[in-house]
C-alpha cells in the first residue's frame, strides 16, 4: 500500500506576474490522508484546481495512477478516479439534496440516450440500483431523511457533508476535501473527523485534504505539506509540523494559529 | 486606390456611428451586466425628440451651430429622462431576478418603444431637420473629406474621452466601478448604488441622445424602427471590443464599419449583415471575452 | 392586487370578444402590415382603401346596404397575413379580400382566399405569380415583368444607356422581381448589367454599395426598391460624386421621396401609373379628396388602394348576389375602369393591364416624361 | 410506452371534435399553438434545463422548415391514406437538418457563457436567414410557396380532414417532445444538463463531459425545433425568411421565461398565451381605432416579467402543484 497514487512534479501556476504556486512537489501514497496547509493565500486550493486540470499548470506535471493528467479535462479527471470538494459550496442549488447526489453516478450508468426516452428495463434497473446507493451514502452522514429538500435549503454544515457524499458517489480512488470543517463549530468538526476516518476506511480511499483548523489536520493527518507564498516549506508527521520554526513563522507573520 | 480610400473613409464614418450608440451599451453592460435591448430605442426617441424640437421651434430650416446645440440638448434631456424612467420602473424592481428575466424585459421595453412609437409617431418615415450644412474639407487623392462625418468621428472620440475621465478620474467614477465590481460590496461602504445605477442609465442614454442627432444629420430618415438594425450592430460591435470596456466599443465599432464595407466593396453585397455576425463568432470563438475584454479566470 | 393582475393578463387571451355582424351591412377585409418595420406601405394602402369605402358609404352604400371595412394587421409576415386572412374569411365572413402590398404576404394569403372562394384584390403586389394562385386572385397594378420592360426600354431608348448597375433591396420580394426582369429586358435590348448590389431595406449608409457601383462608371443605375431608402440613396450618391441618372419603379412614389432625398433625388425617372401633374379628373379628384381627409399628399400605394377598392365596390354593385362566386364574375369583366392609376381592364390572367407613365422626379411633382403601353 | 400513447390518442379524440366544431381559423391558430409549444419546449430544454441563452432559435425552425418544404419536392407526397406518414419522414429530415445545424453552431460556441453564447446565436440566426433570403431555389425574399401539406381524402364512407390530418402530426410531435424531454430530464442524461445549469465547474469534478453534454442538448433542441420548422412549412404551405427572423426567436425565449425556466408544463401555457394573446387583443382596435395590440403585448410582458419573475410555473410542473393541492384540500 505504498504506490505512488499521486505524483505532482513541480508545478507552477501563473497569474499574470503573480506565482500562485511556485515548482512545487510532492506525492500522495496508496490510502494515505495528506493534509495541505498554509496561510491564507498560500496557493493550496490552486494546487487543488491543477491537480484536477480545472486550470492548467504554467509547467509542471500531474502524475495519477502512472498516467499524467494535466492535458485532461477536468471530467476526466474525476471519471479517473480524483474528485473534489469546494471550499465556497458549489453544490447544485436548486436540485434536491438525492439528485446532487445520482449526478455523481457516471459509472454506475450504462444505459443510453434511447433507453432512457423508452424508459427500458435496463432503465429502470440501473436507476434504482443508483438511487439505493445514493440512499445508503447519504445514511452514512445521516442526511437520509432530506433526500428530497432542495440542496439550498440544507444548513451550512450539511451543505459541506453533502459536497462529500456527492464526490463520494463518483468512486473515487483520491479525494481532495477543501476545508471541509470551515464554519463549522467544535462539535461539528469533531463529528467530521470522524466521517473522514470512517469512510476512508469503508472505500479504502485516499484522502488530500485542505484544513485552515490545525487541531483537525494534525488529528486524522499522517503526513502534512505546508504552503507559504506558494512554495513548499515544509513537509513531514504532524509532530514534524508542530515543531517547525518555518511553520510557526509563517503562520505567526500571517495569523494566529487555531 | 481612390476607391479603397473611399471605402475606408465610409468605413471609420459608419463605424463612429456604431460607436456612439455603442458606448451607451457598453456603459450599463459594464455596470449591471444586462444587454439593454431598449437602448437603440431610446435612440430612436431622441431623434424624435429633436425632430419635434425642431419644429415646434420653428428651427427645422434654420442649419446652424445654434440649432445643432438646441437639438443636442432637446434629445439628450429626452433620452436621459426616458433612460432614467425606464431604469427606474422596468429594471430595478428586477434587480435580483435571473438574468434572463431583465434580459425579457429589456426585449419588452424595447417593443414597448417601438410600437407606440408607431402608434404616436406614425410609422412613415419623417424628415431630420436640415441642422449643419455639409461642405467638404479637403480633399485628398481625388476623395473628399466632409465636414459631417469628421465631425461625427470627433464627436465619438471625445465621448470616449470624455467616459474614460468620468469612469476613471472622477469619485462618480469610482462609485461605478465599485458598483460594477461587487454591488453588495460597494453597497456595504456607503456607495448608493441606486443613485448610481440611475446615473449610469442617464449618461449612458444621453450619449444615444447624441448618436441620434448626428445620425439624423448624417441620414435625416427618422421612423420608430430606426433603432433596430443600427443598434443591433452597434451591440455586436460592443461586444466584438469587449463588452464593458469603453475603448473596446469604439475600436469594435470601427471594426465592424470597416469589415461592412470591405466586403460590400471587395466581395459581396448580398452577405453584409450574415458577415458582422460572422465576424463577430470567429472573433469570440478565439478571444471569448472579445478583442480588450478581460478574460479572468474564473474563482473556484 | 398582484394576483388579480396576473390573473387578468392570463385570461385576457381567453375573452376574445365578438363583434357583432349586422345584415344591413356589406363587410370587407383588408389585411396588410398595418404596425412593423412595413407599417408605413400598408397603412399608405389602407388611406386610400378607406377614402374609396367612405365615399360608397356616402354616396348610400351599395345595395342599400353600407360597407364595412374589418381591417388586420399581418405585421408583415407572411403566416400572419395566412392566418388573418382565414380570420377574416371565418369569422368576420367577409365577401371579399384587399390585400397586400407585398407579394410574399400575398402569396401566403391567396391560397387560402382561393381554397373559401373568397375573391382577392391585391392593389400592389407585382409579381406574377400571385395571381396564378387560382381564379378568386385578382389584381389592379403591373406586373414586375411590364415595370421591367418599360424601365428597361426607357435606359436604352431614351437615355442611351447601355451599362447599367443594379442596388437592390434583397429584403424585398418586388425589388429582388423587378431587378431580375429589368436584368433580363436589358440584356434582350442589347444592354449589359456591369454591376448588380444590393442592399437590406432598413438601411441607412449605402456608400459601400455605391461606391462600388462607382468606379464601373455606369450610365445609369436602376434602384428597384421603395422610397424609403431611395430618398437617402439619392443623397448619398450624390454625396459620393455619382452623376448617372437614378431609376425607378413605383416604390419610388411617394411625397417622401424628395423630402428625403431632396435635390439629389431631382431628374430621378422610375415607371408610375400616373404623373401627379396629371389633369385626369379622375386623379385630380382622388388627390383633392385625400388632401382633405388626410391633410397630406398621397402616395403611390395610397392610389393603388383606392383603385383595388374601387375596383371591387364596382364589382359587388354589378353582382347578382353577394357570393364570392358572382363578385369574382364581375371583377373578371371590369374593363376600362377610370382609375386614379389608369385605365383599368382585367384580363384573363386576373392581371390589370394599363399603360405605364414614366415620370422624372422634380421637386414635389412628378413630371410626365413618356408613356409606354403594355 | 402506454401513457403517451393513451394521451396520444385522447388528444386526437379531441382533434376530432374540434373538427367538428371550430371554423379554420381557431383550427389554424391551434396548430399555430401547437407549433410554439414544440418550439417552447425544445428551447427550454436549452435555456431552462441546461442553463444556456440561446437566441437563435428561429434559425434552427428555419433550416428543418426549409429542408423539409425542400425535401417534399423532391419526393412529392402521395395525398392518400399514407400521408401521414410521408409528413413524419419530412419532419424527421427537417429536424435532423436542424440538428446537424445546431451540432455544427454548438460545437465551437458553447464553451462561451451567458451573454455572449446568446449573441452568438443570434449571430447565426442571423446568418441563416440572410442565407436563405440569397438562395434562389428557395425563392429568396420571395419565398417558397405551394409547399405540399395535408389534404382531405376519403376512407370509405369517412372524410378525414386536412386539419385532422395535420392536427394529429402536430400533436403527435408535442407529445413526442413532451415525453422525450419530461423521460430524459429523469434520467442520467437529463440529470446532466441539470448539473451543467447549476455549476458547470462542479458538474465536471462529477465527471460530467460539460461540452458534450451543451452539444447534446443543443442538437436535441435544435431538431425539435427543426420538426416545429417542418410542420409550420407544411401547414402554411409557405415559407419566408422573414418570417424566421430575430423577432421569432425572441418570442421563443419569451414563452420560456413566462412559462418558467424548466417546467414544461409551463412552457405548454405560455405557448398557448403567446399565440393567442395578439389573436384575441385584435377586436380592441375596432375600439380603440389604432392598433395597440403590440403595445399591449409588450407591456404585459414587462409587467409579468416584474410581477412573477419566475414565470407561470417556476421549475414546478403542473402535477407537482396538483399534488400540493390535493394535500392541502384532504
Amino acid at each position: 500500500m505504498s504506490a505512488k497514487l499521486l505524483e505532482a512534479k513541480s508545478i507552477t501556476m501563473q497569474f499574470g506576474g503573480l506565482k500562485a504556486v511556485d515548482s512545487l512537489s510532492f506525492h500522495i501514497n496508496q490510502g494515505e490522508l495528506v493534509g495541505l496547509i498554509g496561510p491564507n493565500g498560500a496557493g493550496k486550493t490552486t494546487v487543488f484546481n491543477m491537480l484536477t486540470s480545472v486550470y492548467k499548470p504554467t509547467s509542471g506535471e500531474v502524475i495519477f495512477l502512472s498516467e499524467p493528467t494535466v492535458s485532461l479535462k477536468p471530467y476526466q479527471v474525476a471519471r479517473k478516479g480524483m474528485t473534489r470538494t469546494f471550499q465556497n459550496i458549489r453544490l447544485f442549488k436548486d436540485l434536491t439534496v438525492l439528485e446532487n447526489v445520482l449526478i455523481g453516478g457516471t459509472k454506475d450508468i450504462s444505459y443510453g440516450f434511447f433507453s432512457s426516452i423508452l424508459q427500458t428495463s435496463k432503465y429502470f434497473q440501473q436507476e434504482k440500483a443508483l438511487k439505493e446507493k445514493a440512499i445508503e451514502l447519504l445514511a452514512i452522514f445521516g442526511l437520509e431523511k432530506k433526500a428530497h429538500a432542495p440542496a439550498s435549503a440544507l444548513p451550512y454544515g450539511e451543505q459541506r457533508k453533502l459536497e462529500i457524499i456527492r464526490a463520494l458517489a463518483t468512486q473515487p480512488k483520491l479525494i481532495c476535501l477543501d476545508e471541509p470543517a470551515a464554519g463549522m463549530n467544535h462539535q461539528e468538526t469533531h463529528q467530521l473527523m470522524e466521517t473522514i476516518a470512517k469512510i476512508r476506511k469503508d472505500f479504502r480511499l485516499t484522502v488530500l485534504l485542505i484544513e485552515h483548523d490545525m487541531k483537525l489536520v494534525m488529528g486524522i493527518c499522517e503526513r502534512i505539506i505546508v504552503l507559504d507564498h506558494g512554495v513548499k516549506i515544509e513537509e513531514g508527521s504532524p509532530q514534524v509540523i508542530q515543531s517547525s520554526p518555518k511553520v510557526i513563522e509563517a503562520y505567526l507573520g500571517a495569523e494566529d494559529i487555531h | 486606390m481612390q476607391d479603397f480610400i473611399q471605402h475606408l473613409i465610409n468605413g471609420i464614418s459608419l463605424g463612429s456611428i456604431y460607436a456612439l450608440i455603442a458606448l451607451g451599451y457598453t456603459m450599463v453592460f459594464g455596470i449591471l451586466q444586462l444587454i439593454n435591448f431598449a437602448h437603440s430605442d431610446v435612440y430612436m426617441i431622441g431623434a424624435f425628440a429633436a425632430y419635434y424640437a425642431a419644429r415646434t421651434l420653428g428651427i427645422d430650416k434654420n442649419p446652424g451651430v445654434s440649432t445643432l446645440v438646441i437639438l443636442l440638448i432637446a434629445a439628450m434631456a429626452a433620452c436621459s429622462l426616458l433612460g432614467f424612467t425606464i431604469e427606474r420602473l422596468a429594471y430595478r424592481p428586477l434587480r435580483k431576478a435571473p438574468k434572463l428575466n431583465i434580459l425579457i424585459t429589456a426585449i419588452g421595453v424595447s417593443l414597448f418603444l417601438q410600437y407606440s412609437g408607431q402608434v404616436v409617431f406614425g410609422a412613415d418615415p419623417k424628415v431630420f431637420p436640415a441642422v449643419l450644412e455639409d461642405s467638404v474639407l479637403f480633399t485628398l487623392l481625388g476623395v473628399e473629406f466632409k465636414s459631417l462625418d469628421l465631425a461625427v468621428l470627433f464627436v465619438t472620440l471625445v465621448m470616449m474621452v470624455l467616459l474614460h475621465l468620468l469612469i476613471y478620474h472622477t469619485k462618480l467614477g469610482r462609485a461605478m466601478r465599485a458598483v460594477s465590481t461587487n454591488m453588495n460590496v460597494a453597497a456595504m461602504m456607503g456607495v448608493n448604488t441606486d443613485r448610481i445605477i440611475s446615473f449610469t442609465f442617464v449618461v449612458g442614454s444621453a450619449l444615444a441622445g447624441v448618436g441620434s442627432v448626428l445620425v439624423g444629420m448624417k441620414y435625416p430618415k427618422i421612423d420608430p424602427l430606426m433603432g433596430m438594425m443600427i443598434g443591433l450592430k452597434a451591440f455586436v460591435a460592443a461586444v466584438l471590443g469587449g463588452i464593458g470596456n469603453i475603448a473596446g466599443a469604439v475600436l469594435g465599432a470601427l471594426i465592424m464599419g470597416l469589415s461592412e464595407e470591405m466586403v460590400v466593396g471587395y466581395l459581396s453585397s448580398t452577405y453584409r449583415d450574415a458577415l458582422a455576425f460572422g465576424i463577430l463568432i470567429v472573433i469570440l470563438i478565439f478571444r471569448p471575452a472579445g478583442l480588450l475584454g478581460k478574460g479572468g479566470v474564473e474563482k473556484v | 392586487m398582484r394576483q388579480l393582475l396576473i390573473t387578468i393578463l392570463c385570461t385576457l387571451p381567453f375573452l376574445a370578444g365578438c363583434t357583432k355582424k349586422s345584415s344591413n351591412e356589406i363587410v370587407i377585409g383588408q389585411y396588410g402590415s398595418m404596425t412593423g418595420s412595413e407599417a408605413t406601405f400598408g397603412q399608405s394602402t389602407d388611406k386610400g382603401v378607406r377614402l374609396a369605402i367612405d365615399e360608397a358609404n356616402a354616396a348610400g352604400g351599395i345595395k342599400g346596404k353600407k360597407i364595412k371595412l374589418v381591417t388586420m394587421d399581418d405585421q408583415g409576415k407572411a403566416e400572419e397575413a395566412a392566418s388573418v386572412v382565414t380570420r377574416l374569411i371565418e369569422q368576420e365572413k367577409v365577401v371579399a379580400l384587399l390585400g397586400e402590398v407585398a407579394s410574399s404576404r400575398s402569396l401566403a394569403a391567396a391560397p387560402i382566399a382561393q381554397s373559401k372562394k373568397v375573391p382577392m384584390i391585391t392593389p400592389s403586389s407585382t409579381n406574377p405569380k400571385v395571381t396564378e394562385v387560382g381564379d378568386f386572385v385578382f389584381r389592379t397594378c403591373f406586373i414586375d415583368p411590364f415595370q421591367g420592360t418599360v424601365m428597361a426600354k426607357f435606359a436604352t431608348e431614351n437615355l442611351k444607356a447601355k451599362k447599367v448597375a443594379i442596388l437592390r433591396d434583397v429584403k424585398s420580394d418586388y425589388s429582388v422581381g423587378l431587378a431580375d426582369f429589368f436584368t433580363a429586358k436589358l440584356k434582350e435590348l442589347g444592354g449589359e448589367v456591369i454591376e448588380d448590389v444590393s442592399y437590406s431595406s432598413g438601411d441607412v449608409d449605402f456608400k459601400a454599395q455605391l461606391t462600388k457601383l462607382k468606379t464601373k462608371n455606369p450610365e445609369a443605375i436602376f434602384i428597384p426598391g421603395y422610397y424609403t431608402e431611395v430618398g437617402l440613396i439619392a443623397r448619398q450618391a450624390r454625396e459620393l460624386g455619382i452623376k448617372a441618372p437614378l431609376l425607378g419603379g413605383d416604390g419610388w412614389d411617394s411625397p417622401k421621396l424628395s423630402e428625403i432625398g431632396q435635390k439629389a433625388i431631382d431628374g430621378g425617372y422610375f415607371s408610375n401609373h400616373y404623373s401627379n401633374e396629371t389633369t385626369d379628373p379622375v386623379a385630380v379628384e382622388f388627390q383633392k379628396k385625400f388632401k382633405a381627409k388626410y391633410n397630406e399628399m398621397p402616395d403611390g400605394l395610397s392610389a393603388a388602394g383606392y383603385d383595388a377598392a374601387k375596383v371591387l365596390l364596382k364589382a359587388i354593385e354589378q353582382a347578382p348576389d353577394l357570393s364570392g362566386a358572382a363578385i369574382r364574375d364581375q371583377i373578371a369583366k371590369i374593363t376600362g375602369h377610370d382609375g386614379v392609376t389608369g385605365k383599368i381592364s382585367i384580363n384573363d390572367k386576373r392581371n390589370a393591364t394599363k399603360s405605364a407613365v414614366v415620370v422624372q422626379v422634380e421637386g414635389q411633382t412628378n413630371k410626365f416624361v413618356t408613356t409606354v403601353n403594355p | 410506452m402506454k401513457k403517451p400513447l393513451l394521451a396520444l390518442i385522447g388528444l386526437i379524440f379531441v382533434g376530432f371534435l374540434i373538427d367538428l366544431s371550430f371554423d379554420a381559423f381557431i383550427q389554424l391558430t391551434l396548430i399555430y399553438v401547437l407549433i410554439n409549444m414544440i418550439l417552447a419546449m425544445s428551447l427550454n430544454l436549452v435555456s431552462g434545463f441546461t442553463g444556456q441563452f440561446s437566441l437563435g432559435h428561429a434559425g434552427f425552425m428555419a433550416a428543418g422548415a426549409y429542408a423539409s418544404a425542400f425535401l417534399s419536392t423532391i419526393f412529392p407526397m402521395n395525398p392518400g391514406p399514407m400521408q401521414f406518414v410521408y409528413f413524419l419522414f419530412y419532419a424527421i429530415a427537417g429536424g435532423a437538418v436542424a440538428g446537424l445545424a445546431g451540432y455544427l453552431v454548438g460545437l465551437p460556441t458553447l464553451r462561451l457563457r451567458g451573454d455572449y453564447l446568446a449573441i452568438v446565436t443570434l449571430g447565426f440566426g442571423e446568418i441563416i436567414r440572410v442565407i436563405l433570403l440569397n438562395t434562389k431555389t428557395v425563392g429568396g425574399a420571395r419565398g417558397m410557396y405551394g409547399i405540399t401539406g395535408p389534404t382531405d381524402f376519403t376512407l370509405g364512407s369517412w372524410t378525414i380532414s386536412k386539419f385532422l390530418i395535420g392536427y394529429a402530426h402536430a400533436i403527435f410531435w408535442v407529445v413526442a417532445c413532451f415525453v422525450v424531454i419530461w423521460r430524459i430530464i429523469r434520467s442520467h442524461h437529463g440529470r446532466a444538463f441539470l448539473s451543467v445549469r447549476e455549476d458547470e465547474i462542479a458538474a465536471e469534478a462529477m465527471g460530467i463531459h460539460t461540452t458534450q453534454t451543451k452539444v447534446r442538448a443543443f442538437v436535441l433542441s435544435s431538431f425539435f425545433a427543426g420538426v416545429a420548422g417542418s410542420i409550420f412549412a407544411h401547414y402554411a404551405n409557405y415559407l419566408n425568411p422573414a418570417s424566421f427572423s430575430f423577432n421569432r426567436s425572441v418570442d421563443a425565449v419569451i414563452m420560456v421565461v413566462l412559462g418558467g425556466m424548466g417546467s414544461l408544463s409551463g412552457s405548454l401555457m405560455a405557448a398557448t398565451i403567446i399565440t393567442i394573446l395578439p389573436e384575441a387583443l385584435r377586436p380592441l382596435q375596432e375600439i380603440t381605432g389604432v392598433d395597440l395590440r403590440m403595445v399591449i403585448y409588450s407591456l404585459a410582458l414587462i409587467l409579468l416579467m416584474i410581477l412573477r419573475p419566475k414565470g407561470l410555473m417556476g421549475t414546478k410542473e403542473v402535477n407537482e402543484f396538483w399534488r400540493k393541492y390535493v394535500r392541502k384540500t384532504s
